[in-house]
């Protein structure tokens, strides 16, 4: 057998193979389950080379699977963060009954992931995106939280989503006659004019779904919050980058094709940048840590499809250099959530407080990947951030500078919510009893978050990847390696005068902590947050200092006439209309047997009435 | 008898069995009594074979039968709708029984025979 | 290291006319022009007793990495200037970049907001809220102003802007004046004077976010303030008003600018902090389409 | 060959009349000729199936007339793949329903196994005959069997579902007749390949008008829409396998009727329009209705009328694509709706009112079945790697492949639903409270190894499509090989 095949075939055993142990024994369980992600994956690391390809046929099609180097990049994301997040797993899932649910869930997550990426044709990429769908549309629900309203959401989001893909990919092998990938977008252009505008909607609306693309973001924070933290660091880390991937292909290959395709680019792009903006403001509105890197991702991902839909050599490094960092410092951070869940009992920022004492490796962890997600340059996220400025102005769109720009900003708001949410703030010893995460669980987040750090300051480690990958779908440049384009690589020299200012910043920052605590350490001694100045007034134990509800009620008053349109409002609006109308409609069914030979009747009659428009 | 007087007697004979189908089919659909209803239902079936049999019929022929006293020169009446309407009476018969034991069913379960009532099953 | 104490001298010096200047238009009248030099020493000789932890010590860190590393690549004066000590103020900006700089001064504010709520003083958190959210107000207006100035002259180096001044001989200031009073009025809300002063309001969240801090701390956190006012003008001057030949010009050019925040801020009464956000989202986002759009058009 | 196609009408019925005799000497003989007969059919189904791939069709005559004017059974890959079908989905129910009511009594036994053999004959019979009067028979046993079938349970509202089956049924069988006898009376002729053949003949006045009654009348057992009032209250009321059987054997029976009489007999243009649309509106209206609904089995009811609606859509495509991907939804339809409906029955069996809402957090106690009904649900609504994707992708290329991309779109929004009200029933099953006097039934042995069947039957097709690609391709050819189903029926010697 393939070794590709193989992988995949180990991955589908093995959630079952898993599923089963579970039952028989949670410790068996939890072995087979980090075989079942870990030994596959070390196969794909070690034994599959980006040109093999296999085939398979069924049902008169032929399924390719074969690695390129663009899906390389993105299934090292899938890899890596599914063996980090499969060691986290086992210590976060232990005592819940539902582990070997979510083993076997999250197995096949992360086999169809790969597999999506593998596959060379748009039978199997659909067969992947529908088992991705819903191994973790189970995860979503798996906690039995809002099922019907969450769960059904995101089911019928992606549902729309895949089948918009269906159709694409129906008609394009109606029009082409075939199914696979590389044919339907070499002869893209032999389609008819109609078509040609209608599969790449089709498809940017499956992927943008995938993506959380506003206005189809509405299942996602609901779904990310909702998913067990073990998983949701997979979902918006690497499952929502799928959708980037299909739409990478499908602005690279179909919309380039378009005579239009700019205005389908500066759509999509204002779309993300719109998502950017809107979903930072609804984080910072959350006072749940779930919901706020839910919502964080949302806009997150905004930036991405940004760079995605500019589609400059500049921007799509950005973009992809953003899915990696983003993957790693998400991953990251709702790992911290889940670690903060585990040992707390809680996500709300207004019940948990002061738990940097308690939890010093998980607060590194969450400070240093919110270091990265806000974009500050020592690490990584500032790499992607600042090329993507660069890059849109370069393309001359500055509004949408202003908008990123914007969200950025406005995302150290809830950065900080974030960080104060959990970690600092007032210590209430209702929370005393609370002890450091187990180890499984802080290893993986201070690898991912220390990932950001060395990307921050070697970001060639990750260019060149993505270089390959680029050049490998087709850009070229004059400068030898697409960084080149960048002013920080350009007038800053290579790419290694990047990491003088960068350690300056670290030198800077290490002298002055040296200066304030090593000099200071061992003259003052540590009080608790009960000790501090109240303007002379002395605070009894009683009293609650804490400052957590409504946090940003200032800025939330600010931003108020924006926070009262939802468009999941008009969703949920849309949907009950539809199951009134439905309701409605049922009606027909009258139960009473005469009215249904009534019917018989009277179709008869109808049929003959129009015979001769039906029958000519 | 002329062959007008035939014809004549043809449409008789189809007018009369589509009118007995039709009143079938009005006290089926319009009678709200369960009884009505099964007995629309077996006029129904009545008119039909009436209407098949009428059309097998050929005038002057004899009756459908190849025994010893065969004559192949008299036109016989087509056999085959007379085999099926007896199938179909046997069936029809089959049917009615049935629907008249499901009458007394919904009787006891209902205590009425009044079709609008009986729709607990509905939507 | 000659900058820094270049950026901290004259950032003190100013702040101490500050309260000179307010005093006397309130008819008071106040402390001499050195009286922060003077508080500045003293607390840098006072001994802290107690401390709240890591991130209060690391709070103060991250504020002066934020202002040392922003004052190395703002350039301070005309970079390649016949003077001897033009060159002495080059630091490391290597054409500083814009985009670069925004970023990371705002690290400082999140550094010091963590540092800040590790206290836990309820006062801090309110205070570092407040700020947090007039940021996001004022970094629109700022944003546009600067954008607009990148699509006249297609760089993001800051280099470059001073150049493009020396060359042509006009001020931007002038060429685009939209973009200038858009970020004169981002300026206003960037050093946090009166009306935009509630982040720290004194008399009622304790003077906010440092009210926690006292010795070096508050020391730290003084001079990296300093600095940053420092950094603040001199960006402005090297971007708006061509840049510095020498010192004397330098300190001329930022003196006047300062007088703008501070002058509106003595006359104005506090506004609360959605009043603030909304007011800069306001005229001054729309002078910013406008510098935008004359960028584009012209 | 091991047997004729005659066998498959002979025996069942033979055994259906001789169960009573049966039951005399032994009791259990009741409950295992049934199994005896079903298991002999299916073997034989099989083998036949293999020899009509090789050999071609094999039609047989009953009672020493040759066609056109004695009844003919014509098993090809078409009928022949159907009967298959047919036959194991009767196997299916007779197992599952092994010990129906053994615990009660002997009588309602007799009569339960009595009514499913005559169905299963019933059905069969009206795929295999070539006369369409013999069809009307077979149809009208299906009919009374399905009557009484669905009346079974004295305690609940059966009876009503029962007549208001029986009312349609009737219409349908005055409709019926009334077509037979048009074509009669135009052609002479009862054969459906002399039919075929001489159809150019017939004024199209005459043709239109006996299509149309047809369509109604073979419409109403086919449950296309304002004629399926009758289906969900049936399907609701009669015993689970009961309404196992009526979705998985005899909508199949119906609805091959319609099938031959579009291709095969009448050669009329807009035919296939027709039952595309009629196909359209059953399968929306169905959905619609489905999704509202507060019973388990009236849900599945409906989604089983919108199955059978879509297989409608899929063969008023009218190419062999759109046959192909019909034939493959059917077969679907006939593995997964059952599977529903077992597990279905079981999840609901202490249910008072057979609510959804009284599933709520089932998963627990009952984690068979659940998780079949979890896996039923997903392989309908046609997630991949189940066998209903193939099933719609198959037919969405057909679609494509004739330019119907309206219709796809249709389609999808309409599956969308689909999967919000069976999405909702599986998270109600797994993923809610459970309340404290929620009671789950064992399935009994036999059940289990039923649903076990199905449930592999769903993951080998989905899993491994080319399994079953080589039947239905060659079904799907031969429905399409018209010149040849009549050459074949009419040079066929009296064996």
């Amino acid at each position: 057998m393939d070794m590709l095949t193989l992988i995949l075939v180990i991955f589908l055993g093995g959630a079952i193979v898993t599923w089963i142990g579970n039952k028989l024994n949670p410790v068996i369980g939890d072995l087979l389950f980090l075989a079942a992600v870990i030994v596959p994956s070390g196969m794909f690391f070690t034994g599959v080379g980006v040109d093999s390809t296999t085939t398979i046929n069924a049902l008169g099609l032929t399924l390719t699977w074969g690695l390129s180097p663009l899906s390389y990049l993105f299934s090292l994301v899938v890899v890596g963060l599914g063996i980090l997040l499969a060691i986290y797993s086992v210590p976060f899932m232990k005592g819940n009954e539902r582990t070997g649910a979510f083993y076997f869930n999250f197995i096949l997550s992360i086999g169809s992931m790969l597999g999506i990426l593998v596959s060379k044709d748009w039978v199997s990429f659909f067969i992947f995106w529908e088992i991705m769908t819903w191994s973790s549309y189970l995860m979503v629900i798996i906690n039995g939280k809002d099922v019907q309203k969450v769960g059904i959401k995101y089911f019928v989001f992606s549902a729309i989503g895949a089948y918009a893909m269906l159709m694409a990919m129906v008609v394009m092998n109606s029009q082409l006659g075939s199914f696979m990938l590389a044919d339907t977008f070499n002869n893209f252009q032999h389609m008819s004019a109609g078509y040609q505008i209608l599969i790449p909607l089709l498809l940017l609306l499956a992927f943008g779904v995938k993506s959380a693309l506003m206005p189809l973001h509405v299942w996602a924070p609901g779904a990310y919050s909702n998913a067990p933290m073990a998983f949701t660091s997979v979902f918006s880390g690497a499952l929502s980058k799928m959708g980037i991937y299909g739409m990478v292909l499908v602005m690279i290959t179909m919309v380039n094709q378009l005579p239009n395709g700019s205005i389908i680019r500066d759509v999509v792009a204002w779309l993300g940048g719109f998502t950017a903006a809107a979903a930072t403001l609804w984080a910072i509105t959350q006072d749940d840590g779930k919901k706020l890197l839910a919502w964080s991702s949302v806009g997150q991902m905004g930036y991405i499809v940004v760079g995605v839909a500019i589609g400059t050599p500049l921007a799509m490094l950005a973009a992809l250099f953003l899915v990696v960092v983003h993957a790693m410092f998400k991953g990251s951070l709702f790992m911290v959530v889940g670690a903060i869940e585990k040992q707390t009992g809680t996500t709300d920022f207004r019940e948990v407080n002061g738990l940097i004492r308690k939890m010093p490796w998980t607060f590194i962890s969450a400070l240093l990947s919110i270091i990265a997600l806000a974009g500050i340059p020592p690490l990584a996220g500032f790499v992607s951030k600042w090329m993507l400025y660069e890059a849109l102005i370069q393309n001359n769109n500055y509004i949408l500078v202003i908008l990123l720009f914007f969200a950025s900003t406005a995302g150290f708001l809830y950065s900080y919510k974030f960080l104060h949410g959990y970690f600092l703030g007032q210590e209430e010893p209702e929370w005393d009893h609370v002890k450091e995460a187990p180890i499984g669980m802080i290893v993986p987040m201070l690898l991912l978050a220390l990932g950001t750090f060395v990307l921050g300051t070697y970001p060639q480690l990750l260019f060149k990847p993505i270089d390959a990958a680029l050049q490998y779908v087709g850009y070229t440049t004059t400068g030898g390696s697409l960084w080149a384009d960048s002013v920080l690589f350009s007038q800053w020299g290579d790419v290694v005068m990047l990491q003088p200012i960068l350690y300056a910043i670290i030198a800077v920052f290490v002298f002055f902590v040296i200066f304030l605590w090593f000099k200071g350490k061992k003259n003052t001694r540590y009080v608790s947050t009960k000790d501090i100045s109240t303007s002379g007034e002395i605070p009894k134990e009683w009293e609650n200092l804490t400052f957590k509800v409504n946090f940003f009620q200032p800025f939330e008053r600010a931003i108020e006439p924006f926070l009262k349109r939802q468009i999941d409002k008009y969703y949920t609006a849309f949907g009950n209309g539809l199951e009134a109308l439905f309701e409605f409609s049922r009606r027909v069914y009258t139960g009473n047997g005469q009215t249904y030979a009534i019917y018989a009747v009277l179709f008869l009659a109808l049929l003959l009435l129009f015979k001769s428009n039906l029958f000519g | 008898m002329d062959s007008t007087y035939f014809q004549y007697l043809d449409y008789a004979i189809y007018g009369s069995a589509v009118l007995v189908i039709l009143i079938g089919l009005y006290a089926a659909l319009v009678k709200k009594s369960l009884l009505k209803i099964v007995l629309g239902l077996s006029i129904m079936e009545a008119g039909v074979n009436l209407l098949f049999v009428a059309l097998g019929y050929l005038k002057g022929g004899t009756a459908p039968i190849f025994s010893d006293g065969y004559d192949p020169s008299q036109v016989m009446v087509d056999p085959v709708p007379q085999a099926l309407v007896l199938t179909a009476i046997v069936i029809g018969f089959g049917v009615t029984a049935v629907a008249l034991s499901l009458v007394i069913r919904l009787w006891r379960h209902h205590h009425t025979l009044y079709i609008d009532e009986i729709k607990n099953l509905k939507w | 290291m000659a900058t820094f104490i270049l950026a901290f001298v004259v950032g003190m010096t100013y702040g101490g006319l500050v309260r000179k200047i307010t005093a006397r238009v309130h008819n008071r009248i106040g402390p001499p022009f050195y009286q922060n030099f003077i508080d500045a020493f003293k607390l840098y000789s006072k001994t802290s007793a107690i401390h709240h932890g890591a991130m209060h010590f690391m709070g103060p860190a991250f504020l002066m990495v934020s202002s040392i590393v922003s004052l190395m690549i703002v350039p301070v004066l005309i970079p390649g200037g016949d003077s001897w000590y033009n060159s002495w103020f080059n630091n490391m900006n290597a054409g500083g970049d814009l985009v670069f700089l925004i970023y990371i001064m705002v690290f400082g504010s999140l550094g010091l907001a963590l540092g800040a709520g590790q206290t836990g003083n309820p006062n801090s958190s309110i205070g570092v809220t407040r700020g947090l959210s007039q940021m996001v107000g004022f970094e629109i207006p700022w944003v546009m102003a600067l954008v607009a100035l990148m699509i006249s002259y297609k760089t993001t180096s800051i280099v470059d802007f001073i150049n493009i001044q020396q060359e042509t001989g006009k001020w931007l200031m002038f060429e685009n004046p939209f973009a200038f009073i858009a970020a004169v009025l981002a300026m206003l809300g960037m050093f946090r004077y009166s009306p935009f002063d509630i982040v720290g309001a004194p008399s009622e969240l304790a003077s906010g976010p440092v009210s926690e801090n006292g010795g070096k701390f508050l020391f730290t956190m003084m001079s990296s303030g300093s600095v940053f006012s420092f950094v603040k003008l001199t960006l402005f001057v090297d971007l708006f008003m061509g840049g510095a030949e020498n010192l004397v010009i330098l300190v001329i050019k930022t003196f006047a600018l300062y007088m703008i925040p501070v002058l509106y801020g003595i006359v104005s009464p506090r506004y609360r902090t959605e009043q603030a956000v909304r007011f800069f989202w306001g005229w001054p986002t729309f002078i910013g389409l406008l510098a935008i759009l004359y960028a584009v058009i012209f | 060959m091991v047997g004729t196609p005659v066998l498959f009408i002979a025996i069942p019925l033979l055994a259906a009349f001789l169960i009573p005799l049966f039951g005399m000497v032994w009791k259990e003989s009741v409950r295992i000729v049934p199994g005896l007969v079903l298991t002999y059919l299916l073997i034989l189904a099989v083998n036949l199936l293999n020899y009509v791939t090789v050999n071609g069709p094999i039609v047989e005559t009953i009672a020493g007339w040759a066609p056109p004017f004695g009844i003919n059974l014509v098993f090809n890959a078409f009928s022949g793949f159907l009967v298959t079908l047919m036959v194991f989905m009767g196997l299916m129910v007779w197992l599952y329903s092994y010990r129906f009511k053994s615990n009660v009594e002997y009588e309602p036994a007799r009569k339960y196994f009595l009514l499913l053999m005559m169905l299963v004959t019933g059905s069969v019979g009206i795929v295999l005959t070539g006369d369409i009067f013999n069809m009307f028979v077979f149809i009208e046993i299906v009919g009374i069997s399905g009557y009484a079938l669905t009346a079974f349970y004295t305690g609940r509202d059966s009876a009503e579902a029962s007549f208001k089956y029986l009312m349609m049924g009737s219409i349908a069988s005055v409709l019926l007749l009334l077509a037979i006898m048009i074509i009669y009376s135009q052609l002479g002729t009862l054969n459906m390949a002399d039919i075929a053949s001489k159809m150019h003949l017939m004024d199209p006045k005459y043709k239109i008008a006996s299509f149309i009654l047809f369509v109604v009348a073979l419409g109403i057992e086919a449950e296309i829409f304002p004629l399926n009032g009758w289906a969900p209250d049936a399907y609701s009321e009669a015993p689970g396998p009961v309404g196992a059987a009526f979705s998985g054997i005899v909508v199949k029976g119906a609805v091959y009727a319609l099938i031959r009489f579009t291709y095969t007999i009448f050669d009329l243009s807009g035919s296939f329009h027709l039952i595309l649309i009629i196909g359209l509106i059953t399968l929306v209206v169905a959905e619609v209705a489905a999704i509202r609904q507060e019973k388990l089995k009236r849900m599945l009811a409906f989604s089983s009328i919108g199955q059978m609606g879509l297989v409608l859509v899929a063969f008023g495509i009218g190419t062999k694509e759109g046959v192909f991907a019909a034939l493959f939804i059917m077969l679907n339809h006939a593995i997964i709706k059952p599977l529903l409906f077992f597990t279905g029955s079981y999840l609901v069996y202490h249910s008072k009112k057979k609510k959804i809402s009284d599933l709520d957090g089932i998963g627990k106690l009952a984690p068979f079945t659940s998780v079949l009904f979890a896996l039923g649900a997903f392989a309908i609504v046609g997630l991949p790697p189940f066998a209903g994707f193939w099933g719609k992708l198959s037919f969405l290329v057909a679609a494509a492949n004739s330019d119907m991309i309206l219709i796809i779109a249709l389609i999808l929004v309409v599956s969308v639903i689909e999967i919000v009200y069976y999405m909702r029933v599986v998270n109600r099953i797994f993923f809610f409270k459970r309340s404290s006097s929620l009671l789950a039934r064992r399935p009994t042995p036999n059940a289990y190894i039923v649903m076990t069947v199905l449930g592999l039957a769903i993951l080998l097709i989905g899993f491994y499509p080319d399994s079953v690609f080589g039947y239905l391709h060659n079904a799907a050819n031969s429905l399409f090989d018209k010149s040849q189903y009549i050459h074949s029926v009419l040079t066929a010697t009296i064996q």
